[in-house]
């Protein structure tokens, strides 16, 4: 099997996780659809490892990973502090900072 | 040529009194106007002792220079900081310093009622510095200096007090309208360097002859309109009218009898080159015996004492002025009317001072009339400047005007006949409005308000009247007396003594003027001594009258001219620079700033639309890459 | 004894001193800033004693390493040009300090910021006029708005921010022409035996007449701008008018003449070729400077923008008489310079002291001054009288070299130019009828007139100006053989007589 | 298309079986996510696609990152995202209208945009070169390959990684931690509070939810005297959540008190 489809898959995903941090509104599935599109790029990463017969493809996934655990942490955080106070999960109410 | 030492001490005298008594401020109130009197007096004793000396020396030896100190010293551009007396200033120092004195002890009184007499004083020893540094400069940029320093001194005196706004307005005007000579004068030092790369007067006159005529001309021309701006020449004359707001001790000193004075000056100063550009010798005559006869008409109309002076003034410097333009034959004689004329002007000016002074400053002669009784001193002292004025012989007017009016008919053909009717013409009109005046004044019947108490002035201001008026009698024949003056100046001038064609004799000559100053004399009497005189002026008069009144239109013509233009371009180009320059500046930023908010429009704080135009900028990256990669 | 780098040290130790007070110590800091400007004062001067005058090369030169990968030098040195003009600077800075003692108050930040900022731009003033390596000329150039900046938009009147916005931008894309044209330059000298900023090896480059026409233009608008030459001026008279009457005083007195000085020391220094090539239409710019100005003074109804205007027409004459390319010219041009800081000093500081006590700038708000202050009146008729060039003040004698060297060579400027002496007496006398002449205007008769410490601000500037008019003698000597230095560099000689063609 | 059939059909490898099967079942969550109102679906959706993904890795000889994608992402981060969705996933569905004019569509044609260049240069890209597969970097296994690389070259990344995870953490509770803005009411102060409050209504406390024959939960409320019911006795995290049931279905005269004949 050609080991180019799953970076297809990869785009697809990517995209698809693209499409939903711009179209959905609650901050939490946003959240999802950011890690979406960091799970594709990893699978990306351990494809391309796959093709060179390297192991710094996935080192890279790894280290991905690694930061998108701290990533949703912190970004949770700030979901629950920002629900706090405006009693809100979505993202279009968070829109003082502007112009 | 002879160095001194001393001649400083003309200049510094004054200067010192004006600098002491206008920084000292009022702890100098109580003497400050005897020490500027004895300053000027000192001054006027270096002046003599000058004299005494110069007496004493042979003709060739008989200028006198001092060096100062290098003054501006650039490239080729070399002007010392240097003083020169000969034979033609020494004439001026002694008029200036000698009327001068005479003025400041005038003042004292006439201006003792005034709080600010301290600066008053201060300006008189200010306008003396200046004075005698003019006609002192041994180079065109020294007597620069004095040229507007004397210009200085007018303004601030024209306008001393200028709490009433008119007056203020004359002083600008004058000072404005003298720059516009200045402003020749400036072109007439660059054309010198230019063409003759010096700046001084010996030097100029030793390159005159290597020079071409053009240069000259309008070396000439340019001098022509420095002297025009500051001795009240046409076209420049309108100022002078205006400036008797001044006190009118400063009518007499410098709009009489010394600053007025100085184009004269200048022009007879720079013979060497005039002599050598005919064509603006014949501009001075012309200009001479314009605003010989402008002055003259000007003053037929005038109800004010001191406008109708003033106009006698532009009239009779009309004469000097004619009188220079008439080459060397004439420079001797434009100074001996020059010297006499500082001394009947000025006597008679102070004599319009004194019947103010005793009328409660009221200046319209339609509100004199009778005052010989009450004046008996001014009258007499006034009525010897009077006769001196018109030419009557042997007052001093007639030995000096006599002789203009003779050279003028001796310039030769048409323009000889010209200008000697012009001259005579002149003569008999200066008779009729003099007359007029007189009569007005101390003849008739009184005019003047219930409340005005004539009285004769004290001492300190009939004394320098009564001196001026000795002069006013003596002084043209002891000028004359033996040709005195036109040898003193003869060395100066390049005289040649071509015989000189007599159009005329000289005494029928005389005869015409006489018979001229006589016509006019009949006709003021039968106008004005013949019927009384109307305490308003009417207002039923002829057209001319109307225009004479109004000076010629002068000010109209000025105002239309240059004034009014210059207003509008001034608010047009302000609108011009708010509008389209700093206009086009604020548009850019406009630009700037509105292509800003347009973008800002991008910036709409939903976090979803950063995202997708983050989204939008991959697809573009990633297009490029496409782009790249096929 | 490094004279420069002492004299640049000197005003940022003050500044050190006074940002170590407590807010509270106003007067302290005040007093420490006039301690330092006098000290700085006295220092220049002991360094313009040791001036050598005859000598055209840099003096006083010191020169350190500074980014050696691109070959830029901390370089110092000082021609009689820049002597005169850091002389200039250094007198300028206690006056304004002393004249505007209370003007820091009621500004956005504390006093002893204002002091701070005075004697950091101190140091810029005299490190720009003192520099010799083009780069770190460019760093202070621009540096130096930033202290003006905030001078002008902290403590200003009126629209003061939007004032200082518009003098720092367009400061700033002047200065990014000249940026331009400094990285030409430092390319060029890398292709023409190494890199380097030196500003005596750079006018010896080669280059085509097209680069260095460019190259040229790129200074020259700079300066245009910093000086300001028509049609770049619309800046100063909203600068002059929002900021405090001291920064006036160094932004006219001081700031603007780096424009001009920069002109002759790098447009002509370094592109003599385009120079010449540009002389036509600079001396009508010039001209129309002189004429331009001097008509919106005429027209101006504020006193401080009218000196702005005034201000650009005399800098129409500095300009005409730089690029005239005579030594009469050129030499008045410097003097003038050195003579318009004090004369428009003067009458800046006494207009604003008139604005303090009146509360208000425009000119028709005043009236009869005379009679109530008539101290303050006669210093402003005297500033006024030193600003139209009266003989015997100091402008004259600049004025006058200026016109009479153009005259040699190109006599219808200089003719055009002179009516402008004309324009110039009534740009002083109006606002001196309506201000100071005519009947007390109400509201005017319980003005107090100068205080002493005023007339000690005032009286050395009122001094500087009389003595220099009636013996320039000693600041013609330094200035001559620098002025005729930069003639003969640019390969010209002084027109001889021409009697008239005869 | 025809290609991509005959390639199905030749390599019928294991491994093509199961990329094509959850493949396309990854492709189906991952956009089934982006249109399920209920964010709880969206996260099991999404563990879904994790888990194939995991699967993928292990396919591919990456079995370490496998394990650790199960371990980390589906069993701990999506853990910390169903938490988070309890705290506050109140309002559980999420309309899905959009409400900022044209940024559907835009991010519609940008993704389509991106996802076919992607594709298309991906096409450019890889076609025809075969991969060379990692059993030779597998000799040593696959966990001692990635922790030989870790620990020499990429030392200095892991350790920052290190410093970066426990700043996060510490930075996740600096935000999580609530401070408080006034002082907690004392026992005191709440008594007064509802004493003194509007109504003497709630003095004696909340009433507790309502308890029917039928239904006995917290999540109906009870009934007052007059037989309204009181909203009040209902949790109001259930109410906003809108799990608040109708009492009426629970009410005595609604009973169907008929006993149907069992057919």
């Amino acid at each position: 099997m050609d080991a180019s489809n799953y970076l297809y898959i990869s785009a697809l995903l990517f995209t698809i996780g693209a499409v939903g941090v711009v179209v959905r509104r609650n901050a939490i599935v946003v959240f999802m659809c950011i890690e979406l599109m960091l799970n594709a790029a990893n699978l990306s990463f351990v494809t391309f490892s796959r093709i060179n017969g390297d192991l710094n493809g996935q080192v890279m996934a790894f280290f991905t990973m690694v930061v998108a655990a701290c990533e949703v942490v912190v970004g949770l955080a700030i979901i629950v502090t920002i629900y706090r106070s405006r009693r809100s999960a979505s993202v279009d109410d968070a829109s003082l900072l502007k112009r | 040529m002879t160095t001194s030492t001393s001649l400083v001490y003309l200049i510094a005298l004054p200067l010192a009194g004006a600098a002491l008594l206008l920084l000292g401020g009022r702890r100098t109130d109580k003497w400050g106007h005897l020490l500027a009197t004895a300053l000027s007096a000192s001054s006027f004793g270096v002046g003599v002792y000058q004299l005494t000396q110069m007496l004493g020396r042979s003709t060739e030896e008989r200028p006198v220079s001092q060096k100062l100190f290098d003054w501006i010293n650039v490239g080729a551009f070399n002007v010392d900081a240097g003083l020169l007396l000969d034979q033609l200033s020494i004439c001026f120092v002694l008029l200036i310093t000698g009327v001068g004195t005479l003025i400041h002890i005038y003042s004292i009184s006439y201006m003792s009622h005034d709080q600010d007499r301290r600066r008053f004083f201060a300006f008189l020893n200010l306008f003396i510095a200046a004075m005698l540094l003019l006609v002192l400069g041994d180079s065109y940029l020294s007597l620069y200096v004095g040229w507007e320093g004397v210009g200085l001194a007018s303004y601030l005196l024209i306008g001393f007090w200028n709490q009433k706004p008119a007056y203020a307005t004359a002083s600008k005007k004058a000072f404005v309208m003298n720059r516009v000579g200045d402003m020749g004068l400036s072109f007439a030092i660059m054309i010198a360097f230019a063409t003759m790369g010096t700046v001084s007067f010996a030097g100029v006159a030793e390159q005159a002859e290597n020079t071409s005529e053009a240069a000259l001309t309008g070396m000439g021309i340019m001098l022509l309109i420095a002297a025009a701006g500051k001795s009240a020449q046409f076209p420049l004359q309108a100022w002078l009218g205006d400036a008797m707001a001044g006190p009118t001790p400063v009518s007499a000193l410098i709009h009489a009898a010394t600053m007025v004075t100085a184009g004269v000056y200048l022009i007879t100063r720079s013979n060497f080159v005039f002599d050598a550009a005919p064509t603006a010798q014949l501009l001075v005559v012309i200009v001479g015996a314009i605003t010989l006869m402008f002055g003259a008409l000007i003053g037929t109309a005038k109800d004010d004492i001191k406008k109708a002076l003033a106009a006698s003034t532009m009239s009779q410097i009309g004469y000097m002025i004619l009188a220079a333009g008439l080459g060397p034959v004439g420079y001797a004689f434009a100074i001996m009317h020059l010297l006499t004329h500082g001394f009947f002007k000025a006597g008679m000016f102070l004599g319009a001072g004194s019947v103010m002074h005793g009328m409660d400053d009221e200046v319209n002669m339609r509100k004199y009339g009778a005052l010989r009784k009450f004046m008996p001193i001014t009258f007499a002292t006034f009525g010897l400047g009077y006769l001196a004025i018109l030419g009557v012989p042997p007052f001093a007017g007639f030995y000096s005007k006599d002789m203009i009016i003779e050279t003028a008919f001796n310039a030769g053909g048409v323009k000889g006949i010209i200008l000697g009717s012009v001259t005579l013409l002149g003569a008999a009109i200066t008779a009729f409005y003099m007359t007029r005046v007189m009569i007005l004044t101390f003849t008739g019947t009184k005019r003047w308000d219930e409340n005005a108490h004539p009285h004769e002035s004290p001492w300190l201001m009939w004394l320098p009247m009564a001196i001026l008026a000795i002069g006013s009698v003596s002084s043209g024949f002891l000028l004359s007396r033996g040709d005195a003056l036109v040898n003193w100046l003869h060395p100066l001038f390049d005289h040649h003594e071509e015989h000189e064609q007599h159009l005329l004799e000289p005494i029928v000559v005389s005869g015409l003027a006489l018979t001229m100053v006589a016509i006019g004399i009949a006709i003021a009497f039968v106008k004005y001594s013949r019927q009384d005189v109307a305490s308003v002026a009417p207002e039923d008069v002829s057209v001319f009258t109307k225009i004479a009144r109004q000076d010629l239109m002068q000010d109209r013509f000025n105002e239309t001219v240059f004034m009014r233009p210059g207003q509008v371009l001034t608010t047009t180009l302000v609108a011009t620079d708010e509008v389209v320059i700093d206009g086009t500046v604020r548009t850019v930023g406009k630009i700037a700033m509105g292509s800003g908010s347009a973008l800002r429009g991008l910036q709409n704080g939903f976090v979803r639309s950063y995202a997708a135009l983050i989204l939008l900028g991959a697809v573009a990256l990633v297009a490029a890459i496409w782009v790249v990669v096929q | 004894m490094k004279w420069l780098t002492l004299l640049m040290l000197l005003p940022l130790a003050g500044a050190a001193i006074i940002s170590m007070l407590p807010k509270s110590m106003e007067k302290a800091a005040k007093q420490a800033a006039l301690g330092t400007s006098l000290v700085v004062m006295a220092a220049t001067i002991a360094m313009v004693v040791r001036f050598q005058r005859d000598n055209v090369d840099f003096q006083f030169v010191e020169k350190y390493s500074w980014i050696p990968s691109f070959g830029i030098n901390y370089a110092l040195g000082v021609d009689a040009i820049a002597l005169v003009l850091i002389l200039l600077s250094t007198i300028l800075v206690p006056v304004v300090v002393l004249a505007g003692w209370n003007e820091a108050h009621g500004g956005r930040w504390s006093v002893k910021t204002f002091y701070i900022l005075i004697l950091v731009l101190e140091t810029m003033m005299i490190g720009v006029f003192a520099a010799t390596d083009v780069f770190l000329f460019y760093v202070i150039f621009e540096a130096m708005l930033i202290p003006v900046y905030f001078l002008i938009g902290g403590y200003g009147t009126g629209e003061r921010a939007a004032a200082a916005v518009k003098f720092l931008i367009y400061s700033l894309v002047g200065g990014l022409l000249m940026l331009a044209s400094v990285i030409a330059l430092y390319v060029m000298s890398g292709a023409q035996g190494g890199h380097t900023f030196d500003i005596n090896k750079l006018s010896e480059l080669q280059m085509s007449s097209t680069t260095q026409n460019l190259l040229f233009l790129g200074f020259f608008i700079a300066f245009a701008i910093k000086a300001p030459v028509w049609p770049f001026h619309t800046w100063l008279p909203d600068a002059a008018k929002s900021a405090t009457p001291g920064t006036s005083v160094l932004l006219l007195g001081v700031l603007d003449k780096v424009g001009t000085y920069g002109m002759i020391r790098f447009c002509l220094t370094l592109f003599p070729e385009a120079s010449e090539t540009f002389t036509p239409i600079i001396l009508v710019l010039a001209v129309i400077s002189i004429i331009y100005g001097a008509f919106l003074a005429i027209g101006a109804k504020d006193i401080k923008r009218l000196i702005a205007y005034t201000s650009i027409s005399h800098f129409g004459f500095i300009t005409m008489g730089i690029f005239a390319m005579t030594s009469q010219a050129q030499s008045g041009a410097i003097l003038y310079m050195f003579n318009h800081g004090f004369s428009t000093a003067a009458l800046f500081l006494v207009a604003g002291w008139m604005i303090s006590r009146r509360g208000s700038s425009t000119i028709s708000d005043f009236g009869g001054l005379q009679r109530v202050t008539p101290i303050m009146a006669w210093t402003f008729f005297l500033a006024g009288l030193s600003s139209l060039a009266l003989p015997g003040l100091s402008s004259f004698v600049s004025e006058f070299l200026v016109l009479v060297g153009t005259f040699t060579r190109y006599p219808v400027h200089a003719i055009i130019a002179t009516f402008g002496i004309v324009l110039a007496a009534l740009y002083i006398l109006i606002p001196v009828q309506i201000a100071l002449h005519g009947p007390t205007t109400p509201g005017n008769e319980e003005l107090k007139d100068l205080n002493l410490r005023e007339k000690l601000a005032i009286a050395p500037v009122i001094a500087i100006i009389v003595v220099l008019g009636f013996y320039p003698a000693p600041l013609l000597k330094v200035i001559n053989p620098a002025a005729s230095h930069v003639i003969t560099q640019m390969g010209f000689t002084d027109p001889a007589p021409t009697n008239g063609g005869k | 298309m025809l290609q991509l059939a005959l390639e199905v059909g030749q390599t019928a490898k294991p491994e093509a079986v199961m990329f094509w099967i959850l493949g396309p079942l990854a492709v189906i969550a991952a956009l089934a996510m982006l249109l399920v109102k209920k964010a709880v679906h969206s996260a099991i959706l999404m563990a879904f696609v994790m888990i194939i993904l995991a699967v993928f890795y292990i396919a591919q000889d990456a079995a370490f990152l496998g394990i650790v994608q199960i371990v980390v992402y589906t069993g701990a981060v999506m853990m910390l995202f169903l938490f988070i969705l309890m705290l506050v996933g109140v309002d559980s569905s999420d309309s899905l209208t959009e409400t900022i004019r044209g940024l559907r569509s835009l991010a519609i044609t940008a993704a389509i945009g991106f996802g076919g260049l992607m594709i298309s240069l991906l096409g450019h890209a890889t076609l025809g070169r075969s991969a060379v597969g990692l059993t030779a970097a597998n000799a040593d296994g696959n966990v001692q390959g990635i922790a030989a690389l870790l620990f020499s070259t990429y030392v200095w990344p892991f350790e920052v990684v290190s410093a970066l995870l426990i700043t996060a953490a510490l930075g996740a509770m600096v935000l999580a931690h609530h401070q408080r803005s006034t002082t907690r009411p004392t026992q005191r102060q709440l008594s007064i509070n509802r004493f003194r409050g509007d109504s003497l209504g709630t003095a004696a406390g909340l009433s507790g939810p309502g308890v029917y024959a039928r239904h006995n939960a917290v999540d109906v409320p009870a009934l007052l005297p007059d037989g309204t019911p009181a909203a009040d006795s209902v949790n109001a995290t259930l109410s906003a959540r809108g799990d608040m049931l109708d009492y009426k279905k629970f009410d005595l005269s609604e009973i169907n008190t008929k006993v149907e004949e069992e057919k």
